[in-house]
């Protein structure tokens, strides 16, 4: 990541590679509780997102583009998302699929659960659900992969540095259909 | 092994802060030391969050502990707070993989504890669904625990049948995992058209698509070399621990609930209990495996026995579980899931303790692991089946 | 015997041929190392293509499709992917080390290519021991594999770089007694030499040219097998078991220094499927005892043709899928060894009978 | 019986079962392009039918996360008739479900008195904020037209106490008109026929259902002029529609010789099938023109689509089969049975002149090229159906 997050590549240096990192989204399965099972079906024959290029064969984090946080995220094991996070090599994206992963969902009462893994790290897209069907992911991962080809790499981490957590948010106050 | 003496070196998903003592053997200018290593909790093995510390001399684990909570949310409380409805929708998300089973447990106990009818279609109609997410549950961990041994490819065969079931659980419940169909008293909507004939169809499809996994896994000579004998279970061990379900029925005992306490209609027909004979890994996945086809075979009994008729009772506006205790026990497909509901008479029960499968299975994790070694340890993880929310509620 | 080695020898004269319409030193060098460079970068991508594809097909389902026509760029895009990411090297890494590692374990698999012989005249390089190189060369991969594991500071990366150390030389030496088997048998250890001997090769007492396979499929099996587990392909992966070991060795690896581990993984398979070809499967040669089209020379080999040199190209590149296929239909079938079940299979079993392989073929060659 | 047979077939057996498979059709749904049919019930997205919401707040009480967030304010509206009383009613302002939050249990659709709260299969709705996760009225409104009709029950199921009841209600007018009929004829001819009625009535009844949905304009209009509040017309005529649909399809029915199997076959405008997936383009533009965001635009244009083609088709189905003769649904489902089992391999291809006139739409490359390719593999597949017709 040298060059990349400094310089702004020209035009079809940075169409091949968005779409190298489109299609190339080694994934990192967060299973944390019923959303992984869905998660896992997503990646079966019936779904099977390795038509998407999302290749589910890293198995640490090191080789991950992509962590899918599926499920309830407790307080116990917030420190080892985060971790996780950070050990990822940028540029890293992240999936927050299912409700319990959006901000808590049937447990927003508990004692021990924290309300949103957008509290820890910064989320791309959010898949709404409980749990969310496997198409549902596919949907959200058309969506980061149609991000992914009109971003800039160089927006992307000069965000990060301003402002770690809200960069899933593209307008946080314009709220649609108000 | 640079980091011996680092202790504050984090592997990899885990959580900073455990302390590990390490124990010096030998003496002279070569002494060697034990490994500490943790599995967990964001492990590839571990299918969840569970994480369990591994003492290592070598490739050889001396001791295991498991590390649980990492997936408490606190479901004991949270349903002191939710209405006996909410809890329904509730109680099915702490083991997910057996969400009907769940449900149906605490809408046991309030039917018990309010002395409720339920219509006989109901009873049957539960028992149909029961055993589809019973198999639902079992092909999971099928899947899981070959891609533990490291074969892949039977978790992309058990989710192609799961997907049939869920489609057709869908059809009927509307939910894939969670399905809140129950309510004290029967179910909430009665079953679409076609329901029967599509599940006696897809039984059959099923059934003939069972012998791949005999074939792919439980025939392999390299599974049958990587799980037999491995992490033999002794049955007064188990008993004595409190294991149940697959588990205990791999020791040799053959004890379920729907035989030996059968609630709904179980007692009406012909429940077939697989065995194993030495509980070790291979005996605890064949039960798994066989206890498919037991379903199988219930499921077809009981297309044969719906009968019409309304699937639910009327209940009072407010479901209220009159001031007492009861306690409710049902075969989850993991082992036997109890709940005990305690009310003051209120809208919401004063207390629900749960007694889930998984806790009481893990608790033969340290007994199966001492001495085994670590490619062993995981065949063992997998083969005793838990569901880490269903440990950690 | 004499008949072919001189055979050898003259076609080895005549094997430069490919690259022998330019004059001086220079520009056949680096038309050398060029061809080298792709056989190394597009071979194996093809090999992980078929991978996907055959694995997926296998698994019920349909594997890469969207990146480029039917997925064929999948790989493509895993590589640009892997030069953007971030290099992350762990504090407590010896760092020299690390970053050394993926090369010393990529090198190694790129030198192999160079004795490669995908069809007559096909090959940068003809030694006269050129199987006696390329089993030495792929042996110094496992270097790199136990540098990354060492220098990692990490406990899975050390168990599985210690394991794959262990595979290692528990599995080269029933690799190498069976390949010293058809050496034997062909008089030679040149890998054109050997396909030249198959082409040559009759069953005593009668007239049918028949390859190394049928003699020595015993010897083809101990060398499939030791291969596969040499490389660390499943059911042999305990190196980087990822139910017990995340990704063994590999764990701390991101970006393009992982991308080479797994480049040399996919070009492992590569040569030694090519390996095997040339040992056992006849080389370039379509059927044994049907001279290639547009080819003359001994069994219609050599001599050839461009458009006799492209069959033979596609010939050998499609033996070698097909044995890389095989090699995926064993992962997707089986689930791992033991480690220790691994170590027993080779010592106990593997061998003895390598051992017992050499001595039935040597008896048999003084006998004919 | 692995013990028995001899070593080696259990590995062999494993690469049958894996080869098995290579040569067996994927089980994979391409699913940008192919879609799974949905269930009627699966619990995909919350849709609002604001008119019928009379802001009990039921839903937003019992929901176990709190997520419905409703926003109402008292109006009075003038007496109905001079020299009546003012009444107050609550009129909602805002309607939000949270759907980031929501844990779909479907207890605020189960505890709505008045049908205002549908489950739709819909599930195409991540984003890349949270807040667009909760969805506006408007937006749950637009799901609203996405709800399929509910599935009929099972041959042995006891029906719900109101249609049971309206049913019965029902029978029991056509007895007393039959009873009526047999009157005034026994008065005619004075015969003895009083066994004729008696068969009649018993002949079982035909099941009409009807979904509700539409209203009779005219008489909610009639209500309007009457002074009535809207949404009191409105559920006034919607159920002056529905009495009137089952009269017609009753009607119908009889004269399709009163075989109690012919309406339940006839065509019901619910039955239609309309793959979502296009978006009406009038309405689209007209949205974004009131400076709607595009996805909002797209989601309500969409559903403007399925309404038409729904319309469209039903208008077909019923110019085909006039009388609702059963044949005209079953000759319809086996073509597009047969469509859907055609099976074309996407190649990546992509229907070049649909994709250049949806980038000239402004649509962003991946929508246009994603839904190219659909209309490639969907032509193909028309190409192959038409083959195999042919041949």
């Amino acid at each position: 990541m040298g060059l990349m997050d400094q310089v702004e590549l020209p035009q079809p240096v940075k169409y091949v590679f968005n779409w190298g990192r489109k299609y190339s989204l080694w994934c990192f399965n967060f299973g944390l509780a019923c959303c992984a099972i869905e998660f896992i079906a997503a990646s079966t024959s019936r779904h099977d997102f390795i038509r998407h290029g999302v290749i589910p064969f890293a198995h640490g984090p090191r080789q991950a583009d992509l962590l899918v946080v599926s499920g309830t995220l407790t307080d116990k094991m917030a420190p080892a998302v985060k971790r996780l996070y950070e050990e990822m090599p940028e540029p890293k994206y992240v999936i927050s699929f299912g409700s319990c992963a959006n901000c808590g969902g049937p447990y927003w009462d508990s004692y021990s659960v924290t309300k949103g893994v957008d509290q820890i790290i910064p989320v791309d897209v959010y898949v709404p659900g409980c749990p969310p069907r496997p198409e549902a992911l596919l949907d959200g991962i058309i969506a980061l992969q149609d991000r992914i080809q009109h971003e800039s790499l160089k927006d992307r981490i000069a965000g990060r540095r301003l402002d770690p957590v809200t960069l899933g948010a593209d307008a946080p106050l314009a709220l649609e259909g108000r | 092994m640079s980091d011996l003496d680092t202790k504050e070196r984090i592997q990899p998903g885990t959580a900073p802060g455990e302390d590990v003592a390490f124990e010096i053997h030998g003496d002279g200018d070569f002494p060697t030391a034990d490994m500490s290593l943790s599995i967990g909790p964001a492990h590839p093995a571990t299918h969840g969050v569970f994480r369990i510390v591994l003492e290592m001399d070598g490739e050889r684990v001396r001791e295991a502990r498991p590390v649980i909570g990492y997936m408490h949310r606190g479901f004991e409380k949270l349903a002191e707070y939710r209405d006996y409805r909410q809890i329904k929708a509730l109680v099915n998300r702490h083991d997910w993989l057996s969400g009907f089973s769940n449900e149906l447990g605490v809408a046991l106990a309030v039917e018990k504890m309010m002395e409720m009818e339920v219509p006989d279609r109901a009873q049957w109609i539960r028992m149909l669904i029961a055993e589809w997410n019973r198999i639902l549950n079992h092909l999971m961990f099928i899947g899981s625990y070959a891609i533990e041994l490291g074969a892949i490819t039977p978790m992309f065969y058990a989710f192609r049948e799961r997907e049939d079931i869920q489609h057709l659980l869908e059809s009927a419940t509307g939910g894939r995992l969670h399905f809140t169909y129950n309510q004290p008293g029967g179910l909430k909507i009665d079953l679409p058209k076609g329901f029967l004939r599509e599940s006696q169809r897809l039984s059959t499809v099923v059934r003939e698509r069972l012998p791949d996994y005999f074939d792919l896994v439980l025939g392999n000579e390299i599974f049958q070399g990587r799980t037999k004998g491995i992490g033999p279970l002794p049955s007064d061990v188990a008993l004595s621990i409190g294991v149940t379900g697959p588990t205990l029925q791999a020791t040799g005992v053959a004890e379920d609930p729907r035989v030996t306490e059968p609630y709904l209609k179980y007692g009406e027909i012909d429940v077939p209990v697989p065995v194993g004979e030495n509980g070790d890994s291979f005996d605890r996945f064949s039960c798994l495996l066989r206890r498919i086809q037991a379903s199988l075979d219930i499921i077809d009994q009981v297309h044969d026995h719906v009968p019409p008729g309304p699937v639910n009772s009327k209940l009072p506006k407010m479901v209220k579980a009159p001031e007492g205790a009861t306690y409710v026990r049902t075969e989850n497909p993991l082992g036997q899931l109890g709940y005990w509901l305690e009310s003051d008479g209120g809208r919401t029960p004063w207390r629900l303790k749960m007694r889930t499968p998984s806790f009481s299975n893990v608790q033969a994790i340290p007994y199966l692991m001492e001495g085994v070694l670590l490619p062993d340890a995981i065949s063992i993880l997998g083969s005793v089946f838990f569901v880490v929310g269903d440990i950690d509620r | 015997m004499t008949a072919i080695s001189s055979g050898a020898t003259t076609y080895i004269a005549q094997s430069v041929s490919l690259f022998d319409g330019f004059d001086g030193f220079v520009l056949p060098l680096v038309l050398k190392i060029a061809f080298v460079l792709q056989l190394f970068f597009v071979v194996p991508l093809v090999g992980g293509y078929l991978e996907h594809k055959a694995m997926g097909r296998m698994q019920h389902r349909r594997g890469p499709v969207e990146a480029g026509p039917f997925g064929v760029l999948q790989l493509v895009a895993d590589g640009i992917k892997f030069i953007q990411k971030e290099d992350v090297i762990p504090r407590a890494a010896d760092r020299w080390v690390f970053a050394a590692a993926p090369g010393v374990a990529m090198v190694p698999a790129l030198l192999v290519f160079l004795v490669i012989p995908l069809g007559p005249g096909v090959f940068a390089l003809d030694l006269e021991l050129g199987l006696f190189y390329a089993l030495a060369i792929t042996s110094v991969s496992v270097l790199g594999v136990l540098m990354g594991g060492w220098a990692s500071a990490n406990k899975f990366s050390l168990i599985g770089g210690l394991r794959a150390g262990a595979q290692l030389i528990a599995y080269e030496l029933p690799l190498i007694l069976a390949a010293i088997t058809v050496a034997v048998q062909a008089g030679t250890l040149s890998l054109v030499g050997i396909v030249e001997a198959q082409a040559g090769f009759m069953i005593p007492g009668t007239g049918i040219n028949v390859w190394f396979v049928f003699p020595q499929i015993v010897g083809f099996g101990i060398f499939f097998i030791s291969a596969m587990a040499e490389l660390s392909r499943p059911p042999f992966d305990m190196p980087i078991g990822d139910s017990e070991l995340v990704f063994g060795y590999m764990t701390e690896y991101t970006g393009i220094k992982y991308a080479m581990y797994m480049l040399t993984e996919y070009a492992g398979m590569i040569t030694m499927s090519a390996l095997m070809v040339v040992l056992y499967l006849g080389g370039w040669q379509l059927l044994p005892g049907v001279p290639m089209p547009g080819c003359e020379g001994a069994g219609g080999l050599f001599d050839c043709s461009p458009i006799g040199i492209a069959l033979s190209v596609l010939v050998t590149l499609g033996k070698i899928m097909a044995l890389v296929f095989v090699m995926v239909w064993a992962r997707v079938a089986y689930p791992r060894l033991r480690e220790d079940q691994l170590q027993r299979m080779s010592w106990l079993v593997l061998v003895p009978l390598s051992l017992l392989n050499l001595a039935v073929i040597t008896v048999f060659k003084v006998v004919f | 019986m692995a013990a028995t047979s001899p070593p080696g077939t259990g590995l062999l057996k494993g690469l049958g079962v894996t080869i098995k498979h290579l040569f067996q059709r994927p089980a994979t749904l391409m699913y940008p392009y192919e879609r799974n049919e949905l269930a009627p019930r699966t619990r995909g997205v919350i849709a609002l039918m604001d008119e019928n919401c009379t802001v009990c707040m039921l839903c937003s009480r019992e929901c176990p996360d709190w997520c419905i967030y409703i926003e109402s304010h008292k109006e009075t509206v003038p007496p109905a008739k001079e020299g009546g009383r003012a009444r107050t009613r609550n009129v909602l302002d805002r309607f939000a479900i949270d759907f980031s939050l929501c844990m779909y249990c479907g207890i605020c659709v189960e505890v709505c008195p008045f049908d205002a709260l549908w489950w739709s299969p819909e599930f195409e709705y991540s984003e890349y904020s949270i807040d667009s996760l909760l969805h506006e009225k408007e937006k749950l409104r637009a799901w609203a037209d996405t709800v399929p009709a509910p599935p009929p029950l099972d041959d042995g199921a006891v029906l719900p106490a109101e249609v049971a009841d309206a049913i019965e209600k029902a029978e029991k007018e056509r007895e007393l008109a039959e009873a009526k009929a047999a009157e005034e004829a026994q008065a005619k001819e004075s015969g003895a026929a009083g066994g004729a009625a008696t068969p009649a009535a018993a002949a079982k009844e035909p099941e009409v259902e009807v979904k509700a949905g539409e209203i009779d304009q005219e008489t909610f209009d009639q209500l309007i002029a009457e002074g009535k509040s809207e949404r009191i017309a409105r559920s006034k005529a919607k159920a002056a529609w529905v009495k009137k649909e089952k009269a017609r399809l009753k009607a119908e029915a009889e004269q399709g010789g009163g075989d109690a199997a012919a309406p339940a076959a006839a065509p019901k405008p619910a039955e239609v099938h309309v793959e979502a997936g296009q978006i009406d383009q009038e309405t689209y533009d007209q949205l974004i023109a009131e400076g709607k965001t595009e996805r909002m635009a797209r989601a309500k244009a969409k559903a403007a689509y399925v309404k038409k083609e729904k319309a469209r088709l039903r208008a077909e189905a019923e110019q085909a089969a006039p009388s609702g003769e059963s044949a005209a649904p079953e000759a319809e489902a086996p073509a597009k049975k047969q469509l859907s089992e055609v099976h074309v391999e996407g190649t990546g291809e992509i229907d070049q002149e649909v994709f250049d006139q949806l980038i000239a739409e402004g649509k962003s490359e991946r929508i246009a090229r994603s839904k190219a390719k659909a209309a490639w593999i969907k032509k193909r597949k028309q190409e192959q159906l038409d083959q195999e017709g042919g041949a």
